[in-house]
């Protein structure tokens, strides 16, 4: 009844595996360092990290080289997939990952970087992000999910403060029961296709005529509803904001860029095909989950007080405003996406390493969060730069001109208008404009207020050099972004294009 | 020639910026005589171009451009011809006089220089006026001279009337220099110019109501600066301004602009009689309004501005009635006797510390001889009787009235002549004869400056034999304008309405001596003519500037007052807020939806499964239902 | 009666529907984490018999990573839960609500 | 250099500003002069190096941005927008040289650095999304302006100012955006640049739909009624030199942008419009001013003055016709300087009283004479006397308007008088009467400083009043051409006729390139 498995060497194309493994060998290596001999500087393990994080891009741009040659690369029984997405994805993934890194450290002793395994576990993590993305297999997709989530919920729970462990239950519960919903929609799809694997399925689909649109479409509600959870789209976003809170600024700025990449591929691989194929009922969800997501998380950053979840919320929102590239499903949206989240990763991991720089050990008397706009309160006056910075990433998330995320926001627009969707493209832009009062009220705390004197000396209080080269590197970018959007854009379009997307 | 003419127009110009220097700084009598100087200088160019002009020529410059755009092409050009020329000799006369006289009498002003400059700028303003040769330079002098006149009004700012008179003149006169503009406007796209040479060359071309609209919008603007009604109040309020003020601006010059206006205009006014009608109606009616007014008024300032008012009618009575030569002779005629008798009562104001009700004065003519004469004779040649300027002037345009056989005209246009007559002399009356009654107020007058009453003297000489000028300067504006001769037909019929003007008009002299010459008290409100409807009438002006009040300033005030409050704070900024908040307020009113307990988060979750799922039933079923 | 796929799948989603009702009534942590091994493992009873009944490797494949993952998670969150425990002596989700709104 | 003078302009004050961080803080005023003058002083070379007689632009430079999405950084300037530039750059020297501002200068006067240079990147740019980047800049530096050195209610104020044009500008982008497509449905090619759009002849209900979201961008920038709310509030918060020149320049941009995009882009959707434009300009004269009249506060009775002579512009600009049109680019012009020059004044008394209220004051004129004339001599150019700067823009934008409709000219000719009630009343209020407070009997005259700002305000205003044809020949040449332009487009019959072929009149033309 079973075939044996049959398959030569070459053909399983083990080269495939080359980029997630220089990652889980990286964390072997650390792990075996700290068997070797422990209580080594954090910094050892920094470096090392971002050595094999080097290797790890330094494969993906070999893979990438080899995308633009050859096209896609299949490899270890079918279930990667080195196509043009899954390589600029990674890319993303690695880069951002390189720009967290340094995060750790700080010039106060935080708790979590001092247990080696936390590079580890971030290793692992990236491995399974990577995972995630270059597959088309839904058994290596949740693999590989879960791997960067169990990883995940233990680096928040590492941070080691009450809110922390909170966060990192409810994380983990939330992300359980996404699991567990993901498993179920796989479980109908692969009823329906006989198949585990997207391209498979889609065929199948497609040769039947979506005779079964009906169990086609509970399946997609269980897969929405998962990917609603790792991309917090609303109403399955409740988690994202406290557990920014919960987690150090540093972290949360992570959260914010890595995971989300991840989900985003998987969900154009997973959705775009039906949105192609003309599945209404898809299309109109999507509409109406970007369009909530967008404005609801909007409207519940205006009235938030501290400013990490302030940006939790705006992270929801952003996410929200890139989910419609898979609504749009055209090469221009998709490009834009990519696009989008290059330049968000830049900008977001700046203004949350700001937070990570002006990070308190212990919370002032009254202070009920880490970040009260309160405590920016006059900065201008106090660390005029630090102020600047912030307001930098702050108008660049407003979407202000010329700054990156405005070239993103343009694109995506631009790509809206170009498939027809006005009023999207409409509800898009004024969302921004509603997002600027609360990223506006950060710059009047900064930059109109009196200081407030207890707060004076948590300034910079975190700040190490390799914080401020994070921080002034995301402001380069930031501030520049205007002459990268082309080579970027050039890059990222041939990559989507030529990946069928 | 051109130079003299750039002397004439621009030594005004000169003087004026020279007196602004000293504007902020303690009087200097130097500005006084320089821009004296520089009139003077202003005057005898205006003679030698009159001259010139008088030999059959005419100067036309252009200077630079001023506006070119699309097919617009406005320069800064200059005309003097049979028509400006003689307004500059009236203007540079009078102002010159005006200006030495004002040495003397805004001697103790602090605001000496000040007043030098406006008055040059005045001068200035109304040169360009009546020398440019299109319309908007026109209108360039037009808003100068009411600019000038703005702050000559308001000269004495401290004084709350005075600032609000200013305003007033200046916003009624923007009233009708709307109409001015609009005017302009018509020229402008109908003819593609707005050179007097080129749209009174071409305006016959046009369709007959086109022009009938220029000729109304024109006339609007010529209303306000000349005070026709309904925009007649700021002139009397304008009495506010100081004294030689009232005399240069609110007499002799800038009022008459209206008049100009028409009387350059000509060759449209020609076309549409219609509008040439009720010019001379409504300028009919003025006369006589005007009149009426100044019967019962007790301000002497404001009895000659109604005066004025009513000599305007006049004017506009001839104009109307395609006399233009006329109107602009009794407009040079009037410019100097009424001028004279504006400085003479600028003299009794001296003399009397300011005091303006003749009832209060009385028997001046013991103290102030010169004056007394001066402006008694002034008010002859007011009245019109012969051999005065008025007489030859002001019998003309009833002449005018009866030969083009508008008789109601005419008949109106001799009562008021006799009205005329009743209260220059009432007024002469009560201030020169009778009892000394400022004796009650403790007031010692004095006669003004020698030099003021030589200053005067040149008026009083024209006032009185300006009228044996009218055969050469028939001949000299007639190259302009059309040369009708107004003859009554019959020798009989000339004579017996001249003669029965002149007694009418001295029967009226002689009753208001009678009446007032022995005057002896000071009204209090309390007689039974105060008392009547008729006098309170016009003792309220008609009640006019009160119904303004109460019709347009404030309700307009209110009407702002809401805009502001009530609609621009409370509905269209409110409806802006509105929508921030409401964002916020949802913002305030959901959050709570993230109440940080888990069991909600996870409730939320399987809550959107449910909702996806049944969507995806719902549709189902919709797809089953269109594929069946 | 002969068991059919459907009542193979019947049985599934009835566990997943009990999971479900599991994860949202429980109060407590560790009940919690069984009703989403329910759900993990209503799947796995799905896959498995789906691949039994077309013919097809991947779904037991499915089947049996899902546990191993449903093992590591439990590793995970059981891990949590201790340090939650020791931190604050409860394991009752109403009491986690430092961070809200 | 002079191929890239353009470059140079809008960027150099920001690399001075960078540079200034590094000055000493007593210095900086220097410093900021210095660099304003140079920059005013590159200006002027820019207007003598411009050929007036070319109605074209001049000194393009372009360099592609983003080649994909056919973004190319395409700068260049003709006579409508090289005065505005020279404008622009005029304010911040005299705002800086006049500067009375004693906190924080040094930010103060790098953000004025920026601040120009968005300014004069907007006027500069001729790529849509160039443009757009210096449009959305240029509203941080005034956020920062206004927020750091306003008033009590500043705060409000700015982040109003920020929303409610960010708001606008956003659905402006979206119209650009769509503009861009449809280039790109009709040739193949993304492209921003806006001369490549006046190529695009586009069906009228699309022209309509455009043409209305470009509206809302730039109506709420002018600011037209109903969305002028904001504008009282960022004058009576921001600082003087705030208010100079968001009056002087800012809004501007929104009139500007009418004449640079609206009008060429959609030639029918602009006659189309014309009417209703009309009517909203008509409110904004009458019904502001009347708000005008209502005020207590001398500053807002400048502000609300501002919004009723952008009515003007707005009537102008939608004469299409060359007169109206550049009347309206003159009135621009004038604007900017009578009102830059009206809130220097007000700046001034509140310097010494800390107040704006209009009952406060009284009698200034026989403290204050210098100061009185002065403002005596900006509010008749305000209320638009012949002679003054004001007057040439007004009469020809009223004359333009006049071909198009003859009552609704009429009610806007309202302008003239109820402008001078208001004007008139404040100046009666504040400058004559006796001087009732004690505190201002012995207020100072305007000192030097101030003088340094105002005179060379008041030698424009009389200058270009009496003679405009230096600016407004090269304004009159392109705005020819753009009248030509919208013609040519024209599909409408109506359309057709409402804009005049200039063609036939051929001399002018012709004869002015053969030069």
């Amino acid at each position: 009844m079973l075939e044996p498995i049959n398959v030569s060497l070459a053909s399983l194309n083990i080269a495939t595996l080359a980029p997630m493994l220089i990652a889980v060998l990286g964390a072997l290596v650390i792990l075996t360092i700290d068997l070797a001999k422990g209580g080594l500087h954090k910094s050892l393990y920094v470096m090392i990290s971002l050595l094999f994080l080097l290797l790890d891009l330094g494969s993906l741009i070999g893979f990438a080289d080899v995308f633009l040659k050859n096209g896609t690369v299949i490899g270890f029984f079918n279930v990667m997939l080195m196509d043009g997405i899954a390589i600029l994805a990674q890319i993303i993934i690695v880069v951002g990952s390189m720009l967290f890194i340094p995060l750790a450290l700080t010039s106060k002793r935080f708790h979590e970087y001092d247990y080696p395994e936390y590079f580890a576990l971030f290793l692992f993590m990236i491995a399974g992000f990577q995972f995630m993305v270059a597959s088309d297999n839904l058994i290596l997709i949740f693999v590989g999910l879960e791997t960067a989530s169990l990883a995940l919920y233990t680096l928040i729970a590492l941070h080691n403060r009450h809110k922390s462990f909170e966060a990192a239950v409810k994380y983990f519960t939330l992300g359980a029961l996404a699991a567990g919903l993901y498993a179920f929609g796989s479980m109908i799809l692969y009823a329906i296709s006989g198949s585990v694997e997207i391209n498979q399925i889609a065929t199948v689909l497609a040769e039947d005529h979506y005779s079964n649109i009906g169990y086609v479409l509970l399946g997609m509600a269980f897969m929405l509803s998962a990917f609603g959870f790792k991309l917090s789209i609303v109403p399955f976003h409740m988690w994202a904001p406290d557990v920014y809170e919960g987690s150090s600024a540093a972290l949360a700025g992570y959260m914010s860029i890595v995971p989300k990449i991840a989900g985003f591929v998987v969900a154009m691989r997973l959705f775009e095909f039906l949105v192609h194929s003309g599945v209404v009922w898809l299309q109109v969800i999507l509409y109406i989950v970007v369009v909530v997501t967008m404005t609801a998380s909007n409207i519940w950053a205006l009235v938030q007080t501290d400013v990490k979840r302030m940006l939790a919320y705006s992270s929801i929102s952003h996410a929200g405003f890139v989910m419609a590239a898979i609504l749009i499903g055209t090469t221009q949206a998709n490009s834009g996406l990519f696009l989008y989240w290059a330049l968000f990763s830049f900008t977001n991991l700046g203004s949350f390493a700001m937070l990570w720089v002006n990070r308190q050990k212990n919370l002032l008397p009254g202070q009920s969060s880490d970040h009260p706009y309160e405590k920016f309160s006059g900065m201008i006056k106090t660390m005029p730069m630090g102020a600047v910075m912030m307001a930098l990433f702050m108008l660049s998330l407003a979407g202000i001109p010329p700054f990156a995320l405005f070239w993103g926001k343009l694109y995506m627009i631009g790509a809206a208008v170009s498939s027809g969707y006005t009023v999207l493209a409409l509800i898009m832009a004024l969302n921004s404009a509603i997002a600027a009062y609360f990223y506006l009220k950060l710059i009047v705390f900064m930059f109109m207020k009196e200081p407030i004197p207890a707060y004076q000396n948590s300034y910079f209080m975190n700040a190490s050099l390799s914080l401020k080269t994070t921080i002034g590197l995301a402001a380069v970018v930031t501030i520049f972004a205007i002459f990268a959007v082309n080579p970027l854009l050039e890059v990222i379009t041939l990559f989507v294009y030529n990946s069928g997307y | 020639m051109e130079l003299y003419l750039y002397i004439a127009l621009f030594s005004p110009l000169v003087g004026s910026l020279f007196a602004a220097i000293f504007g902020a700084s303690p009087k200097t009598s130097i500005t006084g005589y320089v821009t004296s100087a520089l009139l003077f200088t202003s005057f005898v160019s205006s003679a030698i171009l009159l001259n010139y002009v008088m030999g059959g020529h005419t100067v036309h410059v252009e200077m630079m451009t001023w506006m070119a755009t699309g097919d617009l092409y406005i320069p800064f050009g200059f005309v003097v011809d049979q028509v400006s020329v003689v307004m500059m000799m009236v203007v540079t006369i009078v102002s010159t006089v005006v200006h030495v006289y004002s040495i003397g009498y805004m001697d103790h002003d602090k605001g000496f220089n000040r007043f030098f400059s406006w008055l040059s700028a005045f001068v200035f303003s109304m040169m360009v006026l009546v020398m440019s040769d299109n319309f908007a330079g026109l209108f360039i002098g037009w808003e100068g001279v009411g600019l000038c006149s703005w702050g000559l009004i308001g000269f004495w700012y401290q004084k709350d009337s005075a600032t609000w008179a200013a305003n007033e003149a200046f916003i009624m006169n923007r009233i009708a220099d709307l109409g001015m503009l609009i005017g302009i406007f018509l020229i402008y796209w109908n003819i593609g110019s707005i050179q007097y040479d080129v749209v009174f060359a071409e305006v016959g071309k046009l369709p007959i109501d086109v022009i009938t609209w220029i000729g109304i919008f024109l006339f609007i603007g010529a209303m306000g600066k000349s005070a026709q009604f309904p925009l007649h109040t700021w002139l009397a309020d304008a009495m506010e301004g100081p004294t030689p003020v009232s005399a240069l601006i609110h007499a002799a010059t800038m009022v008459t602009a209206g008049v100009y206006l028409v009387v350059r205009s000509n060759p449209i006014y020609d076309l549409i009689p219609n509008v040439g009608l009720f010019i001379a109606s409504l300028g009919a009616f003025v006369a006589l309004f005007a009149a009426s007014m100044a019967l019962v008024n007790r301000d002497m300032k404001r009895i000659i501005a109604y005066s004025t008012l009513s000599q305007l009618g006049y004017m506009f009575v001839a104009a109307g009635l395609g006399a233009y030569w006329v109107a602009l002779f009794h407009l040079m005629a009037h410019a100097f006797f009424k001028a004279l008798l504006f400085l003479g009562a600028g003299n009794v104001m001296h003399a009397m510390h300011d005091e303006l009700d003749p009832f209060k004065m009385g028997g001046l003519r013991k103290v102030m001889k010169g004056t007394f004469i001066m402006m008694t004779l002034a008010s002859v040649a007011l009245a019109g009787i012969y051999p005065f300027a008025g007489f030859f002037s002001k019998d003309l345009i009833l002449e005018v009235g009866f030969v083009e056989h508008h008789y109601v005209i005419y008949t109106v246009l001799l009562l008021t002549a006799g009205l005329t007559a009743f209260y220059s002399f009432r007024l002469v009356a009560l201030i020169f004869h009778g009892e000394d009654r400022y004796k009650l107020f403790g007031i010692h007058p004095h006669e003004a400056y020698k030099f003021m009453l030589v200053a005067m003297s040149p008026l009083l000489v024209l006032a009185i034999i300006a009228g044996s000028f009218k055969m050469t300067y028939y001949q000299l504006v007639t190259n302009l304008l059309p040369s009708t001769q107004y003859h009554v037909h019959s020798e009989a019929t000339y004579w017996i309405m001249t003669i029965g003007t002149q007694l009418f008009v001295m029967l009226a002299i002689a009753f208001a001596y009678k009446k007032y010459a022995n005057w002896n008290s000071v009204p209090d409100g309390s007689s039974a003519m105060e008392n009547r409807f008729c006098y309170k009438l016009l003792w309220n002006q008609y009640y006019i500037p009160k119904f303004y009040e109460e019709v347009f300033s404030k309700p307009y005030l209110e009407l702002s007052k809401i805009a502001w409050k009530q609609i621009d704070l409370k509905i269209v900024d409110a409806m802006v807020d509105t929508i921030a908040n409401v964002i916020y307020k949802t913002g305030e009113n959901t959050r709570d939806i993230q109440d940080g307990n888990l069991s909600t988060m996870l409730r939320w979750m399987v809550f959107g499964l449910v909702v996806l799922l049944a969507l995806a039933v719902a549709f189902t079923v919709g797809y089953n239902a269109v594929g069946a | 009666m002969e068991v059919t796929l459907t009542h193979y799948l019947v049985l599934s989603t009835v566990l997943f529907a009990i999971g479900l009702i599991g994860v949202m009534r429980r109060k407590n942590l560790l009940m919690l984490f069984f009703a989403t091994e329910i759900l993990l493992n209503a799947t796995n009873i799905a896959f498995a018999a789906i691949s039994h009944y077309i013919g097809d490797l991947s779904g037991q494949m499915f089947a049996f990573f899902i546990i191993a993952i449903a093992a590591s998670e439990v590793a995970v969150g059981l891990g949590l839960l201790i340090v939650w425990y020791k931190r604050t002596g409860k394991i009752d989700l109403d009491q986690m609500n430092s961070m809200r709104g | 250099m002079i191929d890239h003078i353009l470059t140079l302009l809008i960027f150099f004050p920001a690399l001075a500003a960078m540079l200034g961080f590094v000055v000493a803080k007593d210095s900086m005023r220097a410093y900021g002069i210095a660099v304003a003058a140079i920059e005013f002083a590159l200006s002027l070379w820019l207007w003598y190096a411009y050929d007036p007689m070319v109605s074209g632009m001049q000194f393009m430079e372009s360099t592609p941005i983003v080649a994909a999405f056919g973004i190319n950084y395409l700068l260049g300037v003709d006579g409508i927008s090289l005065f505005i530039i020279i404008l622009a750059t005029f304010f911040t020297l005299i705002g800086i040289a006049s500067l009375t501002e004693t906190r924080r200068i040094k930010d103060l006067i790098i953000t004025l650095l920026f601040l120009e240079m968005t300014m004069v990147g907007v006027f500069a740019a001729l790529d849509a999304i160039v443009f757009y980047v210096f449009w959305e800049l240029s509203l941080v530096p005034m956020l920062y302006i206004i927020g750091a050195w306003g008033g009590p209610l500043r705060i409000y104020a700015s982040i109003k100012f920020f929303l409610y044009t960010f708001t606008g500008s956003l659905i402006m982008l979206v119209g650009m955006l769509f503009m861009a497509y449809f280039y790109y449905q009709a040739t193949g090619m993304w492209s921003f640049s806006i001369l490549e759009w006046y190529r695009l002849i586009l069906p009228e209900n699309f022209q309509l739909w455009l043409f209305a979201a470009f509206f809302f961008g730039f109506a709420i920038k002018v600011p037209m009624f109903p969305f002028h709310t904001w504008l009282p509030y960022a004058h009576g918060q921001a600082p003087t030199i705030g208010s100079v020149i968001l009056a002087a320049i800012l809004l501007k941009m929104g009139t500007y942008a009418f004449v640079r995009f609206s009008l060429p882009l959609f030639p029918d959707a602009s006659v189309f419009f014309m009417i209703p434009i009309a009517i909203i300009a008509i409110i904004m004269i009458i019904y502001t001013a009347m708000v005008a009249y209502a005020q207590e506060d001398i500053k807002q009775v400048v502000a609300y003055s501002s919004v009723s002579h952008m009515g003007v512009i707005i009537l102008g600009t939608f004469a299409l016709n060359v007169e109206g049109v550049s009347g309206s680019v003159f009135l621009m012009l004038a604007h900017g300087v009578v009102s830059g020059a009206l809130f220097l004044l007000v700046g001034v008394i509140y310097d010494r009283r800390h107040t704006k209220m209009m009952s406060e004051f009284g009698g200034l004129a026989s403290v204050m004479p210098r100061y009185a004339t002065i403002f005596g001599i900006m509010m008749m150019a305000s209320v638009g006397l012949p002679l003054t700067i004001n007057f040439v823009g007004e009469f020809l934008s009223l004359l333009g308007f006049y071909k198009q409709s003859h009552v609704l000219t009429l009610t806007a000719g309202v302008a003239i008088i109820v402008g001078a009630i208001y004007m008139l009343t404040a100046y009666k209020k504040a400058f004559f009467g006796p001087v009732t407070n004690e505190e201002n009997k012995n207020l100072s005259d305007i000192n030097k400083t101030e003088m340094v700002g105002l005179i060379p305000l008041v030698i424009v205003a009389i200058w270009l009043g009496v003679y405009p044809k230096p600016v407004l020949g090269p304004i009159n040449n392109s705005v020819e051409s753009v009248i030509q332009l919208m013609h040519d487009k024209a599909q409408s019959a109506e359309a057709k006729e409402r804009i005049p072929d200039l063609s036939g009149k051929n001399g002018t033309i012709s004869m002015q390139e053969a030069h």
